[in-house]
């Protein structure tokens, strides 16, 4: 514990610039992945333990697409419909076959999934870690802002999220997809009821939900390294997310993804070994205190 | 009714009676050891995962957290050179208990897609433990130095044949232990709260109890694999507690069948010649295993002894 | 074994803004059998949730036997002697019939916890035999539960309640989703039940030919609240029941 | 040999179910041919997070035993090469050296393993008495801890503590002439990380005793993202930063630090920096970062070594690993005492690694010792050079004294007792 320095900090602008735009970003990353697992819980049913596998897909598929077109913009584009598209196939192929059957089920054609897709990017890819790196046009001097460092990168990452996430929060609120998918979250039997195809409903939210995976592998792979794997750790923060916002609920999953990019960034200075630790005794406190999660619905 | 434990316990003398006249008349191989001490490591750890997956309903992610525990407090305490192995085998599986008390407490109110995911996040958790507490546990390189076998009524855990037919004769005691359970009128209780828990409550039970009774017996019995693995490979390693073993456990069942007492125990033999098999002929494990597991879980729906029992059920059905 | 006496005293649930039930106050006295009527939405699973600890009470009291029951875990409700069957039968899919019986007394008598014992032991099956008997349910002791016929799984979950011995038993709707001819034979059935074990029968139902054919007293519910109650005769006489509920046809 | 075909034997009709019967094995004489390979068994990761350094070190044995062969072998036996995938689990290590062992009959462990692996294999031969080369396992007490020791086991890998001496002496030299005092370090926190780091840092003080840690951060194995240990370095404003971050790790650390301008504020000495699968992954690699060699091709600057790494990239076209050279010198070794025995004898074949100096190109002095007194590698190449930003990516390479690590080496085994 390290509590005089973290009381530094705060009294710091440099500091708090430096750790507060850190913390966002990191925030916003997770929330993207995470959102994608809570929507596709929410609606399906179905927690994707593969999902920090189409994280890591995004991010192969950006770095192809990178080398390809040398590109960014269209890195990550393909990183999400390539992720989305395998989502699309990983729904109608495998997971629909399993509706209504158990967790089990569930965990085991995931499991599946993750074996397989780790397997696969080695072959194609190549078991060694790849990386993309910093495009040259994006590479460029940091902003310092009260004297802290907000890398240029980190801004666009912030930019490209916040935008991602306000589109997400208006389609599912405004639009006609939206209040179908809300509606169906909700029950599932009456949407089928009013006549429209839940088939096409679960197809949607899963590749939408994939693709979210797939943006957040490929907006970072430029800085961090992409190898076979590395989905795990994504997932596990990913579930912490979920826990403590609350399985379905888009809004707690932000709430919950800024607290970790935050807990992150201000923990590491202040409790450098207990970061780990802490995010799980948040995810602890959040399940005594409130089961259903920061923003879940009570006694469902 | 106790019939059929003193039936269970027949049974499983004469198994490991034949065991050791094998060993005992020479006809040992060491490969066959060593795969009679993998098996009883491995079916430890599945047979008890499947009295919460099978029997209580409670699809855990994080069973190989107290695989790992059993293993590492074992070879802790053996480190010490102040414990006998029979002593430190008990004191191991006390811990492990309480560790699952401490985790089923926090888990087993939960929905059941929130209990898979929490169990696999506690077992994440101890495995980040594991990997940083270094003066203790010896960090990613496990615990160094070997776990010293000191020999207890004559028996040298030292010696592979020894050491197998020790294995043998926990998974025996754990088969019949895990059965009467199972068969019990506790038995009864799990299998009420898994088919309704809501029912089960309005005839008295307390849901919360039982089911952390049987997280606490489960997480037990995984212990004893862990201590039969930390003896096996003379250490114990973070990779123990990592969710891919969970994840083998749970593969283990699937192969077996979870409403078949032995299932578990025929899923893991077929997965440990099925994983030396494929680990012999190819590096891309992964891919021949997760294609075997989609074809089980989406062909069969079900594992092979699930399967099979039906098949037979049905014609048994047919004909009468 | 003979009935209890259930009293509801002023008993309210709202969810959220939208109020459930309200102000209800109802006796049950041992011994009789009553049926509970009203339009569905009336509230009256609500108020069996209420009396069963299943959903908490906003205000009021429930007692049993001039003993406070209200905010008690729903095992001890039924440990005090108040059981349930359901709407929809709420059975153990995978235990046979004799096991369900024997599994639910054990655990209602506590008796769950042994590890050592078989199971079910011989009195409890002899007990679970004598329940199956009463419920003429005998010839299908071996047959698991999800494989019965609806009527079945409907009588076994009866069976299931009434093996605890309950002073008072609430059954929801016990002829839901049947045929006609099954209809009779099962509320014959009940009325057989009831008879044998002189509880205190409270049922709901939806089908007033049944209704007036067995019940001493009949409680209407409407909106939540009690809209009127007395035997089926005044009942049929009550224009605020006709006109709620009951329409021209069962009039008297 | 029989006896090991008989369980391989008894292991293939136990799989195809025959039954009881073919656990005892049939006397298998086909079998037992005049030329028998000789088999050599190595288990290694070739999946998962490392595979690649697994692949590497196959790749390596690969081109030597091919040469053995080619020059004919043991009197006419080749060697045989069983390398199978641990998936980087100890347990799964240990079975598969057992199995090497007695289902396929291999004389001789080479193994592939890191520490975690490294170990159990260790464990496995103590009690089989097979000889065994470690050849990636860097942690020091697998071979200085007396209690770990047996005679036919032996390491052929860097040693920790040979770095961290290393490391210190080289960092303590540039810290005094640019006058570095405040550190900070920034390592994975696991066992590697948590001992290579603090020796590091013992040796920087004792050679330079001006120098203060003010802070440091653990990120764990394989975290996704550095940004708060980065941040966290950015606001101590450390003088010079100390790594043992390695691998895909240290690439993401690297370009994460760059874009926050890191590299400008302090030195920085990351020891597994000058590695080839690492310096061509990072995109941006900034200049004058200082490294410790893991394996370059120009260093040691000899023929030798240039036609290994022209070699090794002529068959599997990329450059060799840290794990490459030793596993080619792993396996080098075994095949100079099997040719010097004549034999396959464990006990002569151990008796004549002891202690043996062989040619090497990766030899600080064209040799390497396999020194007799704890069954270690030592008189290998090592030093610290600057990192470039492109070919050859290291300039400036300072090979260290070995005489400088002996002499440090006997101190710290003192004060750890095992002396």
């Amino acid at each position: 514990m390290d509590l005089t320095e973290l009381g530094g900090c705060l009294s710091s602008l440099s500091c708090m610039v430096t750790q507060t735009a850190a913390g966002l970003t990191i925030g916003m990353l997770l929330f993207l992945v995470a959102s994608g697992l809570t929507l596709i819980f929410g609606v399906l049913g179905i927690v994707n333990f593969a999902h920090g596998s189409l994280y890591m897909m995004g991010a192969y598929f950006a770095l192809a697409a990178y080398g390809v077109s040398g590109s960014f913009v269209l890195a990550v584009v393909a990183g999400t419909l390539g992720a989305a598209l395998l989502g699309l196939f990983m729904e109608r192929f495998l997971l629909s076959r399993i509706y209504g059957q158990d967790v089990l089920m569930q965990l085991l054609v995931c499991y599946a999934v993750i074996l397989i897709l780790d397997d696969v990017v080695k072959i194609v890819w190549g078991g060694d870690f790849r990386s993309m790196g910093v495009p040259d046009e994006l590479r460029l001097p940091p902003f310092i802002i009260g004297g802290g460092i907000v890398p240029y990168f980190y801004a666009i990452l912030f930019a490209v999220t916040a935008v991602i996430a306000a589109a997400l929060a208006w389609g599912m609120g405004r639009t006609r997809f939206g209040r179908i998918v809300r509606a169906a979250a909700i029950n599932p039997g009456m949407v089928g009821a009013l006549g429209i195809n839940t088939t096409v409903i679960y197809a949607a939210v899963f590749a939408i939900g994939a693709g979210l995976a797939g943006a957040a592998g490929a907006l970072s792979a430029p800085i961090r390294s992409v190898v076979p794997g590395a989905g795990v750790s994504i997932l596990i923060e990913s579930f912490i997310v979920t826990v403590i916002g609350g399985m379905g609920s888009i809004g707690g999953a932000l709430a919950a993804s800024l607290i970790l990019g935050f807990t992150r960034s201000f923990g590491s200075i202040g409790f450098p070994l207990f970061v780990e630790g802490a995010m799980f005794a948040i995810m602890a406190l959040v399940l005594i205190l409130r089961p259903s999660g920061l923003g879940g619905k009570r006694g469902s | 009714m106790s019939g059929g434990w003193l039936r269970d316990t027949a049974v499983a003398m004469v198994v490991l009676a034949l065991f050791l006249a094998f060993e005992l008349a020479g006809f040992r191989s060491s490969s066959l050891l060593d795969f009679a001490i993998r098996f009883a490591t491995f079916g430890l750890l599945a047979l008890s995962l499947n009295l919460l997956i099978g029997t209580t309903g409670l699809v855990s992610f994080g069973h190989a957290a107290y695989f790992g525990m059993g293993a590492y407090s074992f070879g802790l305490l053996m480190q010490t050179g102040a414990w006998s192995i029979p002593a430190a085998i008990l004191a191991a599986l006390a811990c492990t208990a309480l560790l699952a008390l401490v985790v089923g407490a926090l888990c087993v109110r939960l929905s059941e897609i929130y209990f898979a995911f929490l169990t696999l996040a506690f077992q994440m958790l101890l495995h980040s433990v594991i990997s940083s507490w270094i003066s203790l546990t010896g960090g990613d390189q496990g615990l160094m130095g070997g776990i010293p076998k000191p020999a207890f009524l004559g028996i040298d855990l030292a010696q592979p044949s020894h050491l197998a037919g020790f294995g043998v004769f926990c998974l025996l005691l754990s088969t019949v232990a895990l059965r009467q359970v199972v068969r019990s009128p506790f038995g009864a209780a799990l299998r009420m709260i898994r088919d309704n828990p809501d029912r089960a409550a309005f005839v008295g039970l307390s849901v919360f109890r039982y089911r952390l009774a049987a997280f606490v017996i489960a997480g037990t019995f995984a212990g004893l694999g862990g201590v039969l693995m930390s003896l096996y490979v003379s250490g114990a390693f973070p990779s123990f507690a990592f969710w891919t073993t969970s994840g083998e456990a749970i593969f283990m069942i699937m192969l077996g069948g979870v409403s078949v007492f032995l299932g578990p125990l025929v899923g893991t033999a077929i997965f440990l010649l099925l994983n030396d098999w494929i680990t012999a002929l190819t590096e891309h494990h992964g891919l021949f295993m997760g294609t075997i597991l989609l074809i089980l879980v989406l062909g069969l729906r079900k594992g092979l002894l699930d399967f099979i029992m039906e098949h037979w059920r049905a014609r048994k059905g047919a004909r009468s | 074994m003979s009935g209890g006496r259930l009293q509801l005293q002023n008993l309210r649930k709202s969810f959220g803004g939208v109020v459930a039930t309200d102000d209800v106050s109802l006796t049950f006295e041992p011994g009789t059998l009553s049926a509970i009527i009203g339009p569905n939405g009336a509230g009256k699973t609500t108020l069996f949730h209420l009396i069963t600890g299943k959903l908490p009470v906003s205000s009021g009291r429930v007692l049993l036997d001039d003993a406070e029951i209200t905010g008690l875990d729903r095992r001890d409700i039924v440990r005090r002697g108040i059981g349930r069957a359901f709407q929809v039968a709420n059975l153990f899919p995978s235990f046979t019939v004799a096991h369900s019986l024997a599994a639910g007394l054990m655990a209602h008598e506590g008796r769950t916890a042994s590890l050592f014992r078989g199971f079910p032991p011989k009195d409890i099956a002899a007990r679970a035999e004598e329940v199956m008997e009463l419920c003429g349910l005998t010839h299908l002791a071996a047959t698991e539960s999800r494989h019965l016929s609806h009527g079945d799984q409907k009588l076994l979950d009866i069976a299931l309640a009434l093996a605890l011995s309950p002073k008072v038993l609430l059954l929801d709707e016990p002829t839901a989703g049947m045929g006609p001819d099954e209809r009779w034979r099962m509320i014959e059935r009940v009325h057989k039940l009831w008879e044998a074990r002189g509880l205190t029968l409270v049922f709901i139902e939806h089908d007033m030919d049944i209704v007036f054919r067995i019940a001493q007293s009949v409680r209407v519910l409407r909106y939540g609240a009690v809209l009127a109650q007395g035997t089926p005769e005044e009942m049929r006489r009550n224009p605020a029941v006709i006109e709620a509920y009951l329409g021209a046809e069962h009039a008297l | 040999m029989s006896l090991g075909k008989k369980g391989a034997m008894g292991r293939r009709v136990l799989l195809g179910g025959t039954g009881a019967a073919a656990i005892t094995g049939f006397p298998n004489i086909a079998f037992t041919q005049p030329r028998q390979p000789i088999k050599v068994g190595m288990p290694t990761i070739l999946s998962g997070r490392v595979a690649q350094l697994g692949i590497s070190s196959r790749n390596a044995i690969q081109i030597e035993v091919d040469r053995f062969n080619a020059e004919g072998g043991l009197d006419g036996r080749p060697i045989e090469l069983i390398v199978r995938d641990s998936r980087g689990t100890p347990a799964e290590a240990a079975r598969l050296a057992r199995e090497m062992i007695s289902s396929d009959g291999c004389e001789f462990l080479i193994d592939g393993e890191p520490s975690s692996g490294g170990f159990a294999v260790h464990e496995v031969v103590r009690e089989t008495g097979t000889v065994t080369l470690h050849i990636n396992s860097e942690t020091s007490s697998l071979t200085a801890d007396p209690r770990q020791r047996f005679w036919n086991a032996f390491r052929v890998a860097r040693q920790g503590i040979h770095d961290s001496i290393a490391g210190g002496a080289y960092a303590a030299n540039i810290a005094k002439t640019r006058n570095l005092r405040r550190w900070m370090t920034v390592s994975p926190d696991y066992a590697y990380g948590r001992d290579t780091t603090a020796e590091f840092v013992e040796y920087l003080k004792h050679f330079y005793p001006e120098v203060q840690v003010t802070g440091e951060t653990w990120p764990r194995l394989f975290q996704p993202d550095y940004t708060e240990n980065i941040t966290r370095l950015s606001q101590g404003r450390p003088q010079a930063i100390y790594s043992c971050l390695w691998a895909g790790d240290l690439v993401t650390f690297t370009e994460q630090a760059s874009i926050f301008g890191l590299f400008a504020q302090s030195s920085v000495f990351a020891v597994n920096m000058a590695d080839y699968t690492t310096l061509q992954q990072i995109r941006n690699l900034p200049r004058g970062v200082h490294s410790g060699n893991r394996y370059l091709k120009n260093f040691p600057n000899t023929p030798e070594n240039l036609a290994f790494a022209t070699e090794y990239n002529r068959r599997f076209n990329t450059f060799p690993t840290n794990w490459s050279w030793q596993a080619a010198t792993g396996a080098k070794l075994l095949m100079t005492a099997l040719r010097q025995v004549g034999g396959t004898d464990p006990r002569q074949v151990a008796a004549k690694l002891k202690g043996m100096v062989m040619d090497s190109p990766f030899g600080a002095d064209g040799k390497v010792t396999m020194r007799a007194e704890d069954q270690t590698l030592v008189g290998y190449a090592i030093g610290w050079g600057v990192t470039l930003s492109q070919e050859p990516y290291i300039e400036g390479m300072a090979p260290i004294e070995w005489s400088t690590i002996f002499q440090h080496e006997a101190e710290w085994k003192r004060s750890k007792g095992w002396s």
